[in-house]
């Protein structure tokens, strides 16, 4: 029914285009737990729908986008992604929070209305909902490539590792024990925190006294800064290995020097040895006065890959948009704003190139970039 | 009979509100209905037996978990009301025995710790409550036929259970419990003197407002239909003592004010966009400085003012 | 951070309290570009003006009359005004802070020390003797703790209640600038650092027991201790309950306090 | 004939200071026992400690024969022993009535009766009864916060008396009550011990008030009696003299 009178409003929309607006409803964790990861991508996404709008907005249609703020809880998304739907959205932005993309994702499928989550954990787009789509690695595409590292890059036989006990860790802890147990390497400590631990102390010692060859640490920016100057403190001399939640910009500046030697993968990165990344994060930096992190591409690149897939359309229909995403690939050259190449597959689930990185001097240096899976 | 009209007012007006809202508006009201059950509950341990608790989130944990667990495995939804409602009940009952020891924030603190500890447990014994992950796909219940699927079933399902607890709460508070509750609160040795036997009253003033928790997660759960730890956390428990003391604790109807404020009132500020929660914080302070009797003392006073025969007392 | 309950006043900002100076420090640097020492004695003016007085006159006075549970409840507002107040006005991200000191490790007999540590534990020994020394040692201190046992009492005597009660606030300020001080450069200062230092401080105080500066002191370190043991020899994931649970053995067993002496109850 | 309290070498002491030492008394039913004694004499000890509010160090209470110590006030309450407080405790927001109600219900049924059952079984009577006995007609639905101190004073001795007890220990009944009321006051407590022939013990410092009310009084000093009889022998007692002057 609505999609129906949705594609009404889009035919009727051919003669009116000048005054007609696309509704594009941001619902994202601006205060709360997840807060900074939300501002990010509220904002990386902010950046790109002034872009879009200054050059004519999508097909004619200038965008709008309505906020609304999660507070990182699961039963307030439900609500604000209800306040969405209700206002007949074109698409819906957000949340990053994996639980509140759970309670909210089933609302977006029944309303036909695709969903642009910044979620990582694996099983969002296990669940055979059409409507949602990822604009990062979820935990099961970048888990593998991290063992691979361990496995051949360090050559570690077993390893430790410090999670953050949230849905976000947990499900990465989750994904890397099973491919390290496929790998036949040995996870030897096995650390929970808590998310806003401040003190790491006692996790230093367990992790020492385990001396895995390398230490997998999965935690959220902030906890993994003050992880790593705990971890120097205490001289940890083993390779510290992460994803961009441990060698991002951000963890890099609040630890200091303490975050040097740390490395691993690194999914999706504003410090990407890419032309466009970087000119896009200073772009960002200029308009918003901080570093970005990986959330604020996320949100970028989202409405970026939903102008281009709707421009391929050529009108505004939300069940085609959610059928041509699927498998659709998107080129830097096709679409200036994607940033890199990204492809996305029947599930939602994005594909793309990723990074081997390493924090040297207090930066983050690109070691070796790994191709696509699907190539 | 003034109270008795405006009662009737509120009522045909809550079965109205619905009507002209969008699904949106329809959650916000059942949110608020749930969230008004377990603050009675909190408002007859706190307001009326004066037992301060920073808990009742945790028992609206248990209710949904409860539900949650056992309506994903096909079993009905009044089975989960009954469990929710013994198993609260008797863990209401034990969290009562530190109060009889420890009276003012000590107890509080004794019923944080609970808070946390429950919050530690929903997240770490995963094989049970499947931990961060939390339980999706919870179903809405289906009674004699009537689907309460839809937004607008499911508000009604929330606002007669609503009417039932108020209405069982009502008949407690105005029974020789509720007088019993009252001299807990203001003066317990005296109340002892007198043949009140505290500690059962005690106990019973937890259990019950605990209960009442349960009842409340227990239509959490099939409302959002997806529930984790982290909602179930210590600021539920604060939210609720919030919703008790704003709306007026110790007063029938300051429940339903103090949710109205908690849950509605973040919302209609969302117009202010980030500033939204900094103004309700401060609308929370004002009032709680002007008015630290909460909304009804609010009413009171004016009345009051009215009807200057009346002694004035402290 | 650890001077608590001296006005009877349970405050549930006391976490944001902690919170708040690191960025009055990072504004001043930011938008008044002040040097970084100068920045710190800014930010402590700003505390004692904003986190005392203020927090004194505005919150507490209009409602301590009727009673703790609505001041409780308001203080829980303005934890959520103080950290939405930095996070829309400075920054939602974690921010680092600069150390007032190095930040080399010392090797003490093999161990790697860092100075940072002991630093915080020789401010934390010094700011602990002064006060006690001022509590115990001088007019105005012993005058504070006559009004925070019995205020009633303490007018009779002809202590000027509300003075006292004001240095309270004053001295709280300043203590939970330092604190913020102290802890910063370790925690980041981040808008919503409050939620966990003011659970860490609460349960310290009563631990060691109200009204005691000693006593919170070493509930304090005896917290940490058992904190970080529980950590590494039982479960990571239950720690955050061992200290609520001693918590609960405390009150229970012995309501003073580890330190407190038994106050008489009266009928 | 045998009393219906007594009490054996009680003996209550706080941190190593006894506060009542040792202290021995019978009391026989219908009697009205007069307790006096200087400031500090363990009067109101000795009550808390015959009633269950505080445990005694040592020594037994008995209520007809059978042993009580250690039982809690509300069940003491409930076989008939009642109290009123040197300080004055009513319950400030409920109102006269519901005072009084208050003070009766928990003797009706069970703890459910009381919830699920009829709402009234006769109470509202018998507080109406005693709102008339005390002349509070006029105050019966105010909030008791709102009385007059010798007001409250009234109602908390008519709450005392709701639930019809054999035995009332008064705690300084006449403190802070204007004479006007305290003759009223001594003419209720008279009333109800001829006709219902209960028995009071009463702690006073108004001398002229317990000695034209009691039948027998006991003088502690120091947690200990030092003497006891008829009013007129208690006022020629030159060891009472002695306490109460020299003390």
């Amino acid at each position: 029914m609505r999609s129906f009178v949705s594609v009404v409003l889009a035919l009727f929309a051919v003669g009116a285009a000048a005054q007609q607006t696309v509704n594009m409803p941001i619902v994202i964790e601006l205060s709360g737990a997840g807060a900074v990861s939300g501002t990010n991508f509220r904002d990386g996404a902010v950046l790109a729908i002034d872009e879009i709008n200054a050059k004519g907005g999508i097909l004619g249609r200038k965008i709008v986008a309505p906020q609304s703020d999660t507070q990182s809880n699961p039963g307030i998304s439900r609500a604000q992604v209800q306040k969405a739907i209700d206002s007949d959205p074109y698409v819906i932005l957000g949340p990053v929070f994996s639980g509140s993309v759970k309670v909210n994702m089933v609302l977006a499928q029944q309303a036909e209305v695709p969903q642009i989550t910044g979620a990582e954990a694996a099983e969002i787009t296990q669940m055979g909902n059409p409507y949602i789509f990822r604009t990062s690695f979820g935990q099961q595409m970048s888990m593998p490539k991290i063992a691979n590292y361990i496995r051949d890059g360090l050559k570690a036989k077993t390893v430790a590792v410090l999670w953050v006990n949230n849905d976000f860790g947990k499900g990465g802890r989750d994904t890397f024990t099973k491919e390290m147990a496929a790998r036949g390497i040995k996870v030897v400590a096995d650390v929970p925190t808590e998310s806003g631990q401040v003190d790491f102390a006692a996790d230093v010692v367990k992790l020492k006294g385990a001396n895995a060859d390398a230490i997998f640490v999965y935690t959220n920016e902030e906890e993994s800064a003050r992880f790593l100057r705990e971890a120097r403190k205490q001289g940890v001399t083993k390779p510290l290995i992460g994803e961009t939640t441990l060698l991002g910009q951000k963890v890099i500046d609040m630890a200091g020097d303490a975050a040097n030697g740390a490395r691993g993968h690194v999914g999706l990165s504003a410090d990407a040895p890419v032309p466009a990344v970087l000119a896009w994060k200073q772009k960002f930096l200029k308009r918003f006065g901080y570093v970005p992190d990986h959330n604020g591409i996320k949100g970028y690149t989202g409405v970026y890959a939903v102008k281009y897939a709707t421009g391929k359309i050529g009108k505004f229909d939300r069940k085609l948009l959610a059928k041509t995403l699927h498998g659709l690939t998107i080129t830097p050259k096709q679409e200036p704003g994607i940033l890199m190449e990204t492809t996305w597959d029947a599930h939602g689930d994005i594909d793309r190139v990723s990074f081997l990185a390493e924090v040297v001097d207090g930066k983050q240096k690109i070691v070796q970039t790994l191709p696509k899976l699907g190539k | 009979m003034m109270k008795k009209l405006a009662i009737l007012v509120a009522a045909v007006a809550l079965i109205a509100a619905p009507f002209g809202l969008k699904p949106y508006g329809i959650y916000l009201l059942s949110l608020w209905a749930v969230m008004t059950i377990a603050a009675i509950g909190l408002n007859l341990t706190l307001g009326y037996a004066g037992q301060i608790s920073l808990a009742q989130g945790s028992f609206v944990g248990i209710g949904a978990y409860i539900a949650a667990l056992l309506t994903t495995q096909g079993w009905p939804l009044g089975l989960a009301f009954a469990a929710a409602i013994v198993l609260c009940f008797a863990i209401g009952w034990l969290l009562g025995y530190p109060a009889l020891r420890v009276a003012h924030h000590y107890l509080a603190f004794v019923t944080l710790s609970f808070a946390t500890l429950v919050f530690l447990v929903l997240r770490n014994e995963e094989w049970l409550t499947k931990g961060v992950y939390g339980i999706s796909g919870i179903p809405r219940p289906t009674l004699a036929g009537w689907s309460t699927k839809a937004p607008l079933d499911f508000y009604f399902f929330c606002l007669l259970i609503l009417a039932l607890v108020a209405a069982a709460a009502g008949w407690m508070i105005r029974s020789p419990w509720g007088r019993a509750f009252t001299a807990l609160r203001e003066n317990p040795i005296r109340a002892s003197s007198l043949g009140v036997d505290t500690r059962r009253y005690t106990l019973m003033a937890f259990a019950i407002g605990s209960a009442l928790g349960g009842i409340a997660g227990v239509l959490y759960a099939p409302l959002v239909q997806f529930i984790e730890p982290t909602a179930f956390a210590l600021g539920l428990s604060l939210n609720l003592l919030l919703m008790v003391i704003v709306g007026g604790a110790g007063r029938f109807f300051g429940p339903f004010l103090g949710a109205a404020v908690s849950v509605l009132l973040p919302e209609w500020l969302r117009f202010s966009e980030g500033l939204y929660l900094m103004l309700y914080a401060v609308f929370v302070m004002l009032l709680l400085a002007f008015c630290p009797s909460g909304l009804l003392g609010l009413g009171a006073r004016a009345r009051k003012s009215w009807k200057p025969s009346s002694k004035s007392a402290n | 951070m650890l001077l608590w309950q001296t006005s009877q006043t349970i405050n549930f900002a006391q976490g944001e309290f902690v919170m708040l100076p690191a960025f009055f420090v990072l504004a001043a640097m930011k938008f008044g570009g002040l040097s970084f020492p100068l920045a710190m004695l800014v930010g402590l003016a700003v505390a004692l003006l904003v986190l005392g007085l203020l927090f004194k006159r505005l919150v507490v006075d209009p409602i301590i009359r009727h009673g703790v549970l609505p001041l409780v409840i308001s203080t829980i507002a303005l934890a959520i005004l103080l950290k939405e107040g930095v996070k829309e006005f400075y920054a939602a991200d974690a921010q680092p802070f600069p150390a007032a000191w190095a930040t080399t490790n010392l090797e003490i007999a093999g161990a790697a020390i860092s100075v940072q540590s002991l630093v915080i534990m020789a401010v934390a020994l010094v700011t602990v003797g002064l006060l006690q020394y001022f509590l115990a040692g001088t007019a105005t201190g012993r005058r504070m703790q006559a009004t925070a046992q019995n205020p009633a009492l303490a007018r009779v005597l002809g202590i000027p209640v509300k003075r006292m009660i004001l240095y309270t606030f004053l001295i709280n300020a300043a203590l939970v600038a330092l604190a913020s001080f102290l802890v910063s450069p370790i925690y980041l200062a981040k808008f919503s650092n409050g939620e966990t230092l003011g659970l860490v401080a609460f349960i310290a105080a009563i631990v060691g027991g109200f009204n005691q500066v000693k006593g919170a002191i070493v509930g304090g370190v005896l917290l940490g201790v058992i904190d970080n043991f529980v950590a590494a020899y039982l479960s990571a994931q239950y720690r955050a309950a061992i200290p609520l649970f001693l918590l609960i053995a405390v009150i229970l067993f012995r309501p003073q306090g580890l330190l407190g002496r038994v106050e008489e109850r009266t009928v | 004939m045998e009393a219906l309290l007594e009490v054996r070498e009680l003996r209550k002491s706080f941190g190593g200071i006894g506060a009542v030492n040792g202290v021995s008394f019978a009391v026989r039913e219908g009697e009205i026992l007069g307790l006096i004694g200087p400031n500090g004499s363990g009067k109101s000890t000795l009550f808390n400690c015959i009633l269950g509010q505080l445990a005694p160090s040592s020594g037994e209470v008995r209520v007809d024969g059978r042993p009580i110590t250690g039982m809690r006030p509300c069940d003491l309450n409930r076989l008939g022993i009642s109290r009123t407080f040197q300080l004055l405790q009513v319950f400030p927001e409920l109102s006269v009535r519901e005072n009084l109600l208050l003070a009766g219900q928990e003797h009706q049924g069970s703890m459910w009766s009381r919830l699920a059952g009829p709402r009234d079984a006769g109470l509202t009577a018998a507080a109406n009864r005693m709102i008339g006995f005390f002349r509070l007609e006029a105050l019966a639905d105010e909030r008791a916060g709102s009385l007059s101190y010798g007001q409250q004073k009234l109602l908390d001795v008519a709450m005392a008396f709701m639930a019809g007890p054999r035995l009332v220990l008064l705690d300084e009944p006449a403190g802070g009550v204007n004479p006007t009321m305290l003759a009223g006051l001594r003419e209720r407590l008279r009333a109800i011990n001829e006709a219902e022939r209960a028995t009071f013990v009463v702690i006073e410092h108004n001398m002229e008030f317990v000695m034209s009310l009691c039948t027998r009084i006991l003088v502690l000093a120091e947690g200990r009696i030092i003497a006891e009889g008829a009013p007129e022998v208690i006022r020629r007692n030159p060891a009472v003299v002695e306490a109460y002057l020299g003390g």
